[in-house]
């Protein structure tokens, strides 16, 4: 069985602290636990709301309705009521309410002798025990976390977690999964990818934050310390991509995380790690756009952006993880992809999937380095783009007997301006063939589903967990359907792809845009006619439910 | 569909902001002005200070851009219509930071462009970077072992790039912000920059309204701003004292009053 | 008949002066010129050339090998005189010369009295009498090019052109095409846009110089004070774009000049006007990417960025001139449909076409203003984004009775910031909803060739010139050739385009750009299948050469 | 295929152009300076001043990226890499135009370049349109009527904003060039400023060598470029003299002297 538990209130209430006590608490107990957040571009007042989805069993996706909603305001109970399960329970901080089910967590915090801000802590109780869950558990697990704070501090959420735990004891519990052995390691996705690029030997990091790539900024400045890298806030997006194509013409690997409008400033930077062949890594986490569009919104909306952004033709990798776990291990490949071929790398996620957190399985802080593809010992007579079958060029670095030279005009294979038109010709066709290289080595499409499904879902990115739940339920209502989940999304083995689109009645490419974009690309390749498609672009993210009552016409 | 209309309420800062303060100033400073609203354009980029244009009453037109590009954006409707009065009003972060060589232009441009800074010397609604104006040592979840680079110091940089009206104030102080407002809005000719120093009880936890408070000092009346080595020296002071008040005040034509196309009318009346 | 005259030097030298003063004089005359430029990025030194083609009836591109070289450089000559139709003539400024005609320009100039630079004068007056042409009108229209400056210079440039015509006495003629009633009217692509937005009421033009770009910034500044425009010169292209966006938003047509790179950094202020629903108009002069590619050359390789540059989705429509002619009628529909549709316009020229120059009839220069569609006495209660059936809003602009409120944030119909889903969706479906409503009334491709042919040629932008030559020296050659000239790119109004594609046995793409950019635009589209195609991305223009070499396998 | 090899003659510069007696005074420099060139990076945007490193003799390693990013990307390469010497040389356009914000955030980050400026007055590639430090007044195909901007003055504000090495030199003056170069080269910690006042022949008929050569004047021996009040005063100079020397020394550490990832040796040599 699953659970969600949805805590709303205003920015600045604490939500996420309830959201973490809680998420920790279980899943040291060994409940699957996966959270997602809802909230709004301020920093006090307006409605958030942070998802718990509590599972017995592996958890991949959020849902729309809620089995249980704890609201600290009457505004976020009135908004949020219509999104619940029949027979959903809401709970409202308030003495009474003739709507919901009164709860006064702020009231009770003070009485137990902490600040308002504590009705987090008595919520947490409150809830744990409403559960059924072992109350000690939670108390251990916030005598761990907050074990590096003043002992008064820690009494006070003692004594708010007993008073929450004590004020459920009239109420009616609540079903919930029970504990099992999921794994006990919370990593968000924004997280993951920043332990993925710190294990692959990412050194400098260069950013201008925007929400809400900053999430990864700030996962990267938290491992700093730990791995030895520097994290520079540029003056603005521009600088960010250009010091990291500086920093990787030294043979460092680094990266910029960055959001759409930040994109959009470095796209002419982008153009010129084409053009110079340096392994620019970008993090580009979507928002809702144009413009500043919903800053705090989830997105899959810059795929077009991410394969045409930049002037010229040069090749490029594009990469979207599914999962939190695909987080880690996919920059590491992407990293690794960047360093093979010399090429810039842009490596998709959104919002929802940055902010996403699970428990899954530690993720190895350990992982070795990437190979870094680095020639040593180059001499004198180097040749920085020497012409090769598979276009990869040996690459050195400076700093011994080889002069690496590069230019963003076009150069000769030394790297020397040249306006030769056969040199500009031959480096040209250098620099395309390393995408036909790329391609080769695509990571293939994961399938999921019957072997003999009549019907596929195509899609990408985060969108992944939603889908392998749909498919699922779908499956479960004795339809036939697989899904096909793309992270590599450029280039595409078509061979390997076109196989495995093949033999199935129909097509349904699922995107969260307003336009098909990965649909587009793959007519534009061949790979699919038009087909059906189902589209979300309100700001949030795909659920099961949605992709199943658009599937089955239920909306 | 969730419907978040009820939740969005206006305005969208903290309690106790400074941007409050500078809100109520400035309806004030254009109530006193004198200016007609239809005729006065607010523009600015993207942040907390970003949001100011929609709540300042009564209701004027806004243009809310790109975060950092508040002031092309100014300079393109002050070229195609310059009977607009136009005011920028955006954060540190988006005038010195994405915006800076936006900035510098402005000033050398000359353009008859009003700019109002809230300087909260932080990156609030990204929760709190630092900014270019933040301290050294400034802590935050990004500079963890505190900010490296130098602070930013706008208004001597406008002061010898020759802007034509350089002054500083700060949210706490009324009466002072809403004098220097009137004074920039009134400013004859050319770009007029107002820094203004504004609290953020959210992420600034070093300069703190107290701490502004205790350090600003109004600038000695006796200062004359038409004495460029006087004002240098004023803008270069950072610590103990800080002044506000006026500043600089040059006399360069503004960019507006030289254009050859301009001098038949605005380009818009030109148009017909 | 035609002839291909090639003049070749260093950058320094003056051959755009010889270019200019012999297209004048010969179109004076009644001849139809040509003339296409290729230089180096350098301003001394190096290899530049000017070809002029002179032809008896209309000419529509340049072609690659010459009848007449002309050459100041022995380096020229030698680079050159593999680019000669068989038995073409090759002159070198030389006293003597074992591999062409020497021609001692530099000395006559000297001789009659003149500096070395007066050596274009002398080679003018000599290829006048050459030619066989009456070397009067030559005299004539040096007098009136050199009416405002001293009587030194004009005395001591007929003196050279007449030292050139004695000169020619001794040598033998070359035969010309005669003169004809050909327009008098030397236009250049770049002038021709500028003439376009200034007649239809740009005021103010925000650029930063970049090449092949600021030919049309240039003639936008010699045209300000007639028409009272405004120049200002950007401090980088972001300041361009977010300029162009002020002044639209206050009403005044306006635009920017760039390149690829410039326009890379204009890509966030393009989905600011996107959202904030503004006429940005940007005239994008395209040259070999990536990066700073070769920035004297040309190409059409820009296009899948300009379709897809920008985060987020918003409605864009792209034009792309095949002719100096286009350039100006194009430039004004282009410029209509912006302010119709509130929505940026993306004008793709390159290098060719913007340096191309023809004798054209005059353009009017009295051309009426476009229609701005600007609401006059909007009040207090005005709604700058209005949800309507086709998705234009009423527009006002500042300084009435209403408030004219933008957000480059999701915003509501007032245009303040909102941050609820279905208000977003409603704005994002609106807006979307006017690239159908510019689809509808998108401009047809030209179909030129016989109405049954087999073959279509499928071309866009500025291969219009020499694809129409192809197709009738294809037909000729007894096959069956057709060709499709799109100059709206994008949106495309698919019943009528897919109409005018159906019925072929074959379609070849032919695109100046390796990856074939729009082949993929029409596919995805579901317009064509995978087909054959003609690709040049050396940095040089197509000629009809090129094509046909192509087609009949010659090359 | 037309081969254009033999035609791509270099230096691409015009006969009599200043980037000649810069790249003669460099190279002497470098000769002199001790530094390896294995270590040494030059660095550059897009300009005639921008093909600088190509012809630098013997060859350096070289990052010649896109217009205006010459900074950041040296900053790059700094921080990667600290014991790399990074030198950047490009145009005024190039640094003060497109990269304006990059140069002040160059100051304030203090990071270790030496930035060498060739400062001509103008935008030479692409045929002579005005530059920030044209002069007012100077006319071009796109400044029909003159530029109309105040000129833009890099050292007064790498003054103000703190920079650690600030100095001009001109490219005429061979002694005094190199002994700037070599000042700013072995300047220990962090940004250093060469401004190079650099004659184009072909595009500006104003500030000609002759021009130059009227108007600069080394300054004083006595000066103590530690004295941040007198090196503003030279900064604010430019008219009849032109100051030309050492006009600032900071005492600033450099960034990469404080970043803790730095203390084990260079994160290069940190990857193994
Ligand atoms: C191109 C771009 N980069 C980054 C952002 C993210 N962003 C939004 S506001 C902001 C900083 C705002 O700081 P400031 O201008 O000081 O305003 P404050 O919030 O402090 O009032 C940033 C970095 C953005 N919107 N656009
Ligand atoms: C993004 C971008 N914008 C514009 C250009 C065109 N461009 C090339 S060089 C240059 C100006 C160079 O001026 P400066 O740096 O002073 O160098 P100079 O040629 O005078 O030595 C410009 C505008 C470009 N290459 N890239
Ligand atoms: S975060 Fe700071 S600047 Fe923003 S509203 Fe709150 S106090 Fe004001
Ligand atoms: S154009 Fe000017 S800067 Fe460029 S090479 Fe010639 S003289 Fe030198
Ligand atoms: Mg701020
Ligand atoms: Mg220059």
């Amino acid at each position: 069985m699953d659970l969600l538990i949805r805590i709303a209130g205003e920015a600045g209430q604490g939500l996420q602290t309830t959201g973490s006590l809680l998420a920790g608490a279980l899943s040291k107990l060994g409940v699957h636990v996966l959270s997602t957040q809802s909230y709004m571009s301020r920093i006090r007042g307006g409605l958030n709301w942070v998802d718990l989805r509590l599972g017995d069993s592996e958890l991949t996706s959020g849902c729309d309705k809620a089995d249980l909603l704890v609201s600290f305001t009457t505004v976020g109970r009135d908004v949020l009521q219509g999104e619940m399960v029949p027979d959903g329970i809401i709970l409202l901080d308030a003495e009474n309410d003739d709507k919901s089910i009164a709860v006064p967590f702020t009231k009770i915090a003070r009485e137990s002798g902490g600040s308002t801000l504590m009705a987090n802590t008595v919520a947490t109780g409150l809830l744990f025990a409403l559960l059924g869950y072992d109350t000690q558990a939670l108390l251990d697990y916030i005598r761990e976390e907050f074990a590096h704070k003043d002992n008064e501090i820690i009494n006070a959420n003692l004594a708010a977690a007993w008073a929450g735990i004590n004020h459920a004891e009239v109420m009616k519990k609540i079903a919930a999964p029970r504990p099992t052995n999921a794994p006990k390691s919370i990593t968000s996705g924004a997280s993951a990818i920043a332990l993925g690029a710190a294990t692959a030997g990412v050194k400098v990091v260069c950013s201008y934050p925007m929400s809400p790539s900053t999430a990864t900024l700030a996962a990267l400045a938290a491992l700093a310390d730990k791995y030895h890298m520097v994290v520079e806030q540029a003056e603005d997006e521009i600088a960010a991509i250009n010091m990291v194509c500086g920093a990787t013409y030294a043979g460092v690997p680094a990266l910029t995380t960055t959001s759409g409008g930040g994109f959009a400033l470095m796209v002419e930077g982008l153009s010129n790690a084409g053009m110079l062949e340096l392994p620019a890594f970008i993090v580009l986490a979507q928002r809702p756009g144009p413009a500043t569009g919903m800053p705090t919104r989830t997105a899959q909306s810059d795929l077009q952006f991410a394969l045409h952004g930049g002037h010229g033709e040069f090749p490029r990798a594009i990469f979207a993880p599914g999962s939190v776990e695909q987080c880690f291990a996919l920059t590491r490949q992407a990293l690794e992809v960047a360093h093979r071929y010399q090429t810039p790398v842009l490596f998709l996620t959104d919002q929802y999937l940055q902010d996403m957190e699970q428990n899954i399985p530690a993720l190895d802080a350990d992982a070795p380095p990437i190979n870094r593809h680095i020639l040593a010992d180059a001499s004198a007579d180097y040749l920085r783009y020497a012409v090769t079958p598979d276009g990869v060029s040996p690459r050195a670095i400076p700093g011994g007997a080889a002069r690496v030279v590069m230019d963003s005009d076009e150069h000769d294979s030394a790297g020397h301006l040249s306006e030769d038109f056969a040199i500009h010709m031959e480096q040209y066709d250098k620099r395309l063939r390393k995408e036909v290289a790329i391609a080769e080595t695509a990571l293939p499409p994961e399938y999921y589903g019957p072997p003999d499904a009549e019907n596929l879902l195509i899609i990408w990115g985060s969108t992944y967990g939603a889908a392998l739940e749909a498919v699922d339920r779908l499956n479960d209502s004795a339809h036939s359907y697989g899904m096909l989940h793309f992270t590599q999304l450029w280039p595409l083995n078509l061979p390997a792809v076109a196989n495995m689109l093949a033999g199935f009645k129909q097509h349904i490419t699922i995107e969260g845009n307003a336009t098909g974009q990965f649909a587009a690309l793959l007519r534009e390749q061949g790979l699919i006619e038009k087909c059906p498609h189902i589209h979300r672009y309100d700001g949030l993210a795909f659920t099961a439910d949605f992709i199943v009552d658009a599937i089955l016409g239920g909306k | 569909m969730i419907c978040l209309t009820n939740a969005d309420k206006q305005p969208a800062w903290c309690p106790g902001c400074g941007n409050y303060a500078i809100l109520k100033a400035f309806n004030a400073a254009i109530a006193e002005s004198g200016l007609a609203p239809d005729d006065l354009v607010l523009v600015s980029g993207i942040g907390q200070a970003a949001k100011f244009p929609h709540y300042v009453t009564p209701p004027v037109n806004i243009y809310n851009g790109l975060h950092g590009r508040a002031l092309p954006a100014a300079t393109g409707i002050k070229l195609a219509n310059h009977r607009l009065k136009v005011v920028v009003t955006s954060g540190d972060g988006d005038m010195y930071g994405e915006g800076g060589n936006h900035f510098i232009t402005a000033v050398r441009r000359n353009i008859g462009v009003v700019a109002f800074v809230h300087n909260n010397q932080v990156y609030a609604l990204t929760k709190g970077q630092a900014s270019p104006t933040s301290d050294l040592g400034f802590v935050t979840k990004v500079q963890t072992h505190g900010s490296l680079n130098m602070p930013f110091n706008p208004l001597a940089l406008a002061i010898v790039e020759e802007a034509s009206f350089v002054a500083r104030s700060f949210s706490g102080d009324f009466e002072h912000l809403k004098s220097m407002m009137l004074a920039a809005l009134h400013h004859p000719g050319g770009f007029a920059l107002l820094d203004i120093l504004q609290p953020c009880v959210s992420f600034n936890k070093v300069n703190t309204y107290q701490w502004y408070k205790e350090h600003v000092q109004p600038i000695d009346p006796a200062h004359d701003p038409r004495d460029k080595r006087a004002a240098l020296e004023l803008a270069l002071q950072w610590g103990e004292h800080i002044p506000i008040g006026i500043l600089y005040t040059g006399s360069r034509p503004s960019l507006e009053s030289q254009l050859p196309a301009l001098q038949g009318g605005t380009l818009l009346e030109q148009l017909g």
